[in-house]
């Protein structure tokens, strides 16, 4: 057991490991940790029970604390409960920890942004390319390519909501577009039935969970007829999906991303445990960053602002 | 009862009909469901699944089972945008993703057929392999498609149909024929009707699957293309869960799990009644939890109402 | 001039040697018996023959030819055709195409189907044989299941024909069918292997003859002029059977069994019958003529659409064999392996799952008594097995048959035991001792109904037999009256010449 | 070769020797592998798909198919949750869960066994329903625990031994027994091997086919509450894909997808491995995109060695 007591070796356990967000910040995390000359621990835990094996086998390898991006926010007295067994440092990122009650379990250090900012950030994206191309609330119709299974999904698209209403939109203008599953396809298929129902109306937004479900509505228009300027679509995420279509010869639909910073989420988050555990400086229990949208004449500027290339 | 329409409704197709009835029933009380977009908005829909539920429909007649087929659909668009990307040529793109897709099937094959391996071990891990080397091809990102030419393999119109419901019409054409009228068709039926007669028989029943699983892959990897073409982008976690849709819109059709049952129709109605049903859903607007239970509903009507009319019909 | 040669061969499977150090040798043009008890080898033999199986040692020589085949493919090429002793026909498939299996008439991968069809058609009909080829094979009775599968003989110019029991599951009528083609084959030059349990056919249809026991050549006859039937027996059993069917009379007493009215989809109008403690009681007729159905409404395998069943006076609900079962009527049905054999367990599974009720406490079972109780019957029916714990399906198919046979005698409670065709693919030394056990079952007061095909066996065994024709009971005649004519007469449809058929 | 070695070797129970031997192979070369922490962590990371593997393997062996278990484990702890912060009794939510858990299994028997629909389609759609019902009472969010003492339902130790790894014991040893050597499992063994035999030989096929999906009902509702008070919650997204890990760990174990064949031995083994394999690649720190190959390729080398090991012995 005191082979490895030296050795400082931190866990980054995220809930989606495919997901290119999360890869980022492992990327970041990486780097963090080659600068700092820790070991770091790259685990994917898709639910509540991998979470809890994941903890148990950081415990196991040795490891004095972990960063956490968590399936789920109602596994927090859990997971609080695991690390102390385990007797790991813990603290979270992206999405922040609840009691049973429901309430942030506020002792545990968290750096992320809420889910309905960054929803409030794509419908003002889409309010003022409205406002831009001289739209009129009434005559566009909004596409909600929801997945209501996951809660942050759901957060995130009310986020975009409330802006939208606040801005003249009408509830019935509204038109929900529940994907099957989080990928594009999914998406195209539910959006499909949305712009067939109502042929009528000829301008549309889309907001959804991700890039790739706003891609999906974008898709769907151009599969029927829209056209470019018939179309505003925001994403969220602003990963390579996005960029690829930032990159097409001719502008599509899709006219922004919302940028959440992997860089701060992943180094940071590190830097911060490694401080804790090697120096005992304890982190800020509360970092909320800010998203910024990206289009397609300025994503690499927007990138390179975020400190990602 | 006239003779003729009894045979009808009694036949091993008999799905068919309940099928017209529910169509019947839906274009009438469901607004906007009979209209010509929401009609190509539908078969778009159920393409992927469409296309390749006509070779899963070879596999589980010869008693087999494939789960790998949405990883090397996702593998297989990969590999096309990749490939494309790279020569610059949409061609090069397509047949790299048809060879590497037939490649994957061919292991399958092998592995099942000649090493005897249990197909749903064997297809469960080339699934997990598969969608590990898409996930580290891409870096687990999207890979954008270079050249907009590759975006019309999708988009493009014959007669005002795009060309993917063409190629799913093709699909289902060839092999309807294929199943019920070449030697490899009734082959497949035989291995699963009875292994061990078609053996004894001389059939080269290795051989055969082999085939079965790389026409597969194959087969996979053109709804992957299309897949990629449609939604602009190669993706390594598209068609997660398909095979479960599709061993799904098989069995609804008829096809038999154990074997040695299968009809191109069945397979037809089937995927058409799982998109139909997802189509009306999101048309009348049911909200997305709902919608699970009415799914679940209606894929167990639709066999409940099959079972009825078929014992109703007296036929045990 | 031996024209197919079997040299030293040798087979073992784990825990059994099949086959050890065979040879002999068929003339062209030749009709050769082969012989045994249950689990000689004769079917591995021809499993051999077919290059389903690979024997250990030993080469099989064609027209001077040593063959090597990798497949049963090979063996077609070879010209080699075997039936074999199980079905082995694809329901879903038409006639013509389980015929056709494995060499489709085809134009570049694509089926010819009318081809097909009408060849097959032609095919079947100079052999006598009366079915549709286009219909589905799940919808033929067993017995035109049985003539499917030897219509495979015909299909190909073979040059050499193998036939695993054939007859076991036809009545005499189609026998005849089947002789006058392997008659016919015989002209045409080919060498045929014939398998059979029945004497007679053998001693009718065979030029040369072969003995196996235990896997061992046991006698070799070129020529049957001077060989008798005793003498065939004795060499396959080592021992002598002077009467086969060993018929006592017995003291019949009160009606155990009364069947009314008993009405179900096959058969063509309502039947009626009564079964008496201690008698047996045969049931004869043609394929198809309805006695496994009637059987399968009475025991509740099927659903009766009316009728009544009574035992001993009471009358029993018996909607499904669970309730037969309780009510103490069993059914030792006529498919074992559809409706028999549980593959991939053991045999003394197989045995103990009817009868393990009596055993158990809270559902639990005792694994002594069903030990003792497998090894009993096992013992009792002369099972070739290495152990109780073989899986059945690695046991020869007459072995098989006992065991299926075992699994009702080990009930308890019986009082009426309806065995369907229950000597079928048996050897002559076990059936007489299987006809002891039901002589004695019979004697302690069980009524027992004997289905069969075989005429010999009903005559032999029964007290009394009822004749079925056409889905219906056509004669009742007591064991007084037997006569082959009577019998014949009464269960074929067309009244046509009975003479030519009882020959 | 001693006798009764090779008996162990090419017994059923093969896998259980490659098992053993991949053990000490991995105790010695993977770091931090064979510590009791460690040994623990892997023990309860496969709590779930062990309990629930129980009785699949009675499903499996009866010839039958569930897919529905992973929605009734997230069904049943919700339930479970719900019940009790409702009564403020443990007890009573643990009821709540079995006696759900029981009424859906109780519903796929029936439908399968009296209706004769096809197992897959059937739990396929109570699959999809059950998952709705469970996001429909939880509006799609986790529901939290209440009373903490819900927690000591897997945090309490026996012998330094948390409780969820008894119960699993436990339920392994029940099973194996029901299989082996009662009435029930060898009339589930024979109907895998033959239904209509089995029929006719008396068994009540549609009364056991009934209780072995109502006990699997039963037993993912025990997986559920185990998993509910680990995680501290209720949750609606719980398990999902569990059906395909659980039917993988069985097969893998030996159990015939062609019923008639099973051994607790041999689920035992599948399930462990299974859990090993994801242990040491988080003990080696394998990339994610990996780990997906790793997964994939050590699925088939299991099986391949166990087909090896018994021709190479001289079993066809
Ligand atoms: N697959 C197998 N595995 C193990 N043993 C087998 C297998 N097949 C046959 N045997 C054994 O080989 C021996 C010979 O069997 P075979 O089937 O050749 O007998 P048979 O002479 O045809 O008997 P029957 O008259 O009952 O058909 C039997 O003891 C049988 O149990
Ligand atoms: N599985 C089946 N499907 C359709 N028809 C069948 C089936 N089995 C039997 N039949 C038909 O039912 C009738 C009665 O057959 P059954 O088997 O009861 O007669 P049997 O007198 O016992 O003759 P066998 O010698 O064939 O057993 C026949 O006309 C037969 O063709
Ligand atoms: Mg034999
Ligand atoms: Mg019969």
């Amino acid at each position: 057991a005191s082979a490895y007591a030296q050795e400082t070796k931190i866990g980054f356990i995220v809930k989606q490991p495919e997901e290119p967000w999360f890869q980022d910040e492992w990327k970041f995390a990486d780097q963090a940790a080659k600068e700092k000359g820790f070991t770091l621990v790259k685990i994917g835990a898709e639910d509540g029970e991998k979470l809890m094996s994941a903890i148990d086998n950081l415990g196991a390898q040795g490891a004095q604390g972990f960063i956490v991006c968590t399936p789920d926010v109602k596994l927090g007295p859990g997971i609080v409960a695991k690390a102390a067994a385990n007797n790991l440092k813990v603290m979270t990122v992206d999405d922040r920890l609840v009691s049973a009650d429901g309430k942030p379990i506020e002792e545990v250090p968290h750096m992320g942004i809420s889910a309905t900012k960054i929803g409030e950030a794509v419908g003002q994206a889409i309010v003022d390319e409205m406002k831009a191309r001289g739209w009129k609330a009434e005559e566009v119709g909004a596409i909600r390519v929801s997945y209501d299974q996951l809660p942050t999904a759901v957060d995130r698209v009310e986020g975009a909501i409330s802006v939208l209403k606040a801005n003249g939109f009408k509830a019935e203008n509204i038109f929900d577009a529940p994907q099957a599953k989080t990928d594009t396809e999914a998406a195209l298929n539910a959006a499909t039935v949305v712009l067939n129902k109502n042929a009528n109306i000829k301008k549309w937004v889309a907001f959804g969970l991700n890039d790739e479900a706003v891609l999906g509505a974008v898709r769907a228009s151009e599969g029927v007829g829209i056209a470019a300027d018939g179309m505003i679509g925001v994403g969220i995420g602003g990963a390579d999906s996005a960029i690829n279509e930032f990159k097409k010869p001719a502008a599509t639909g899709f006219i922004g991303s919302v940028i959440i910073s992997p860089k701060r989420h992943g180094y940071e988050t590190a830097l911060n445990m490694y401080e804790w555990v090697a120096n005992g400086k304890e982190p800020e229990k509360l970092i909320l960053t800010a998203g910024a949208l990206a289009k397609r004449d300025d994503f690499e500027k927007v990138r390179a602002e975020l400190g990602i290339e | 009862m006239t003779n003729s329409f009894k045979k009808i409704l009694l036949g091993d197709q008999g799905l068919v009909v309940i099928f017209v009835l529910a169509f019947a029933l839906v274009s009438v009380f469901v607004p906007n469901f009979l209209t010509e977009r929401n009609m190509l908005g539908l078969l778009q829909s159920v393409v992927t699944v469409g296309i390749v539920a006509c070779t899963m429909m070879f596999c589980l007649a010869a008693r087999d089972f494939d789960l790998s087929v949405g990883s090397i659909v996702a593998f297989a668009g990969m590999v096309a945008v990749m490939a494309s990307n790279a020569t610059g040529s949409i061609m090069v793109g397509i047949l790299a993703a048809l060879l590497c897709g037939g490649a994957v099937g061919l292991i399958n094959g092998v592995v099942i057929a000649k090493f005897r391996i249990n197909a749903l071990i064997t297809t469960l891990a080339t699934m997990q392999i598969v969608r590990g080397l898409a996930l580290i091809a891409s870096d687990g990102r999207a890979v954008g498609i270079n050249d907009p030419n590759f975006y019309q393999l999708a988009l493009s119109k014959l007669f005002g149909i795009p060309s993917p419901i063409w190629v799913l019409a093709i699909l289902f054409v060839v092999f309807g024929f294929v199943l019920n009228r070449t030697v490899f068709g009734k082959n497949t039926l035989a291995i699963g009707g009875n292994p061990e007669a078609s053996r004894l028989a001389g059939v080269n029943v290795d051989w055969t699957r082999i085939w079965i699983f790389t026409l597969q892959g194959m087969v996979c990897a053109i709804a992957g293309i299309l897949l990629a073409s449609r939604i602009t982008s190669g993706q390594p976690n598209a068609a997660i869960g398909l095979e479960l849709s599709v061993i799904s819109a098989c069995v609804l059709g008829g096809v038999s799990l154990a074997g040695g049952r299968a009809a191109i129709a069945g397979v037809i109605v089937g995927v058409m009644i799982m998109g139909i049903a997802e189509n009306v859903m999101n048309l009348l607007n049911i909200p997305a939890f709902y919608q699970y239970i009415v799914r679940g509903v209606i894929l167990l009507l639709a066999v409940l109402l099959d079972n009825l009319r078929s014992s109703a019909l007296g036929r045990r | 001039m031996s024209f197919l040669e079997f040299s030293h061969i040798s087979k073992a499977y784990p825990g059994v040697q099949a086959l050890s150090d065979v040879s002999f040798s068929v003339a062209k043009g030749a009709i050769h018996g082969l012989m045994g008890e249950n689990g000689a080898g004769k079917s591995t033999m021809i499993r051999v023959l077919s290059g389903d199986q690979h024997a250990d040692t030993g080469d099989i020589v064609i027209d001077g030819q040593v063959q090597k085949y990798a497949s049963t493919r090979d063996a077609f090429h070879a010209g080699v055709i075997v039936i074999h002793q199980e079905l082995q026909l694809v329901p879903e498939l038409t006639v013509a195409e389980n015929l056709r299996l494995g060499r489709f008439p085809a134009n570049a991968g694509v089926i010819q189907a009318r081809q097909m069809f009408s060849e097959v058609g032609e095919k079947l009909k100079s052999a006598g044989i009366d079915i549709d080829p286009r219909r589905k094979v799940k919808t033929l009775s067993i017995g035109e299941r049985q003539m499917v599968e030897i219509a495979k003989a015909i299909m190909l110019d073979a040059r050499v024909i193998a036939l695993d029991e054939p007859t076991s599951s036809l009545s005499s009528r189609e026998s005849e069918i089947l002789f006058a083609l392997i008659e016919r084959l015989r002209a045409e030059g080919k060498v045929i292997l014939y398998i059979s349990h029945r004497l007679d056919e053998v001693f009718r249809l065979c030029d040369s003859l072969t003995v196996l026991r235990d896997g061992k050549l046991a006698a070799h006859h070129p020529s049957l002029e001077n060989v008798t039937r005793e003498q065939v027996v004795a060499e396959m059993v080592g021992r002598e059977i002077s009467n086969v069917w060993g018929w006592r009379a017995r003291t019949v007493g009160d009606v155990r069994l009364k069947a009314e009215a008993i009405a179900g989809d096959k058969l063509m109008q309502p039947a009626s019958f009564e079964a008496r403690a201690g008698e047996i009681l045969g049931f004869f007729g043609l394929i198809g003529a309805g006695r496994s159905e009637l059987m399968r409404l009475v025991y509740g395998a099927d659903l009766r659409s009316g009728g009544t069943i009574s035992v001993d006076g009471q009358a029993i609900r018996a909607v499904d064999p669970r309730q037969a079962i309780r009510a103490g009527i069993v059914l030792c049905s006529e498919d074992r392996k559809h409706d028999g054999i549980i593959q991939g367990r053991s045999l003394e599974e197989n045995i103990n799952i009817s009868s393990r009720r009596h055993n158990t406490r809270f559902g639990i079972l005792n694994p002594r008594k069903e030990a003792e109780i497998a090894e009993t019957y096992i013992k009792k029916l002369k099972v070739r097995t290495p152990s109780r714990k073989q899986d059945i399906l690695n046991l020869s198919g007459g072995n098989q048959q006992k065991v299926i046979l075992g699994r009702w005698l080990s009930e308890q409670g019986v009082r009426v035991l309806i065995v369907d065709e229950p000597t079928r693919g048996i050897d002559v030394g076990a059936k007489s001792e299987i006809y002891e056990i039901l002589y004695q079952l019979a004697e302690q007061g069980m009524a027992i109904i004997v289905v069969s095909s075989e005429l010999p066996e009903v005559m032999g065994i029964c007290d009394r037999i009822l004749v079925m024709c056409g889905g219906r009971i056509s004669a009742h005649i007591d064991r007084n009256d037997f006569s082959e004519r009577a019998i014949l007469a009464a269960a074929l449809p067309d009244k046509k010449t009975p003479d030519a058929i009882a020959s």
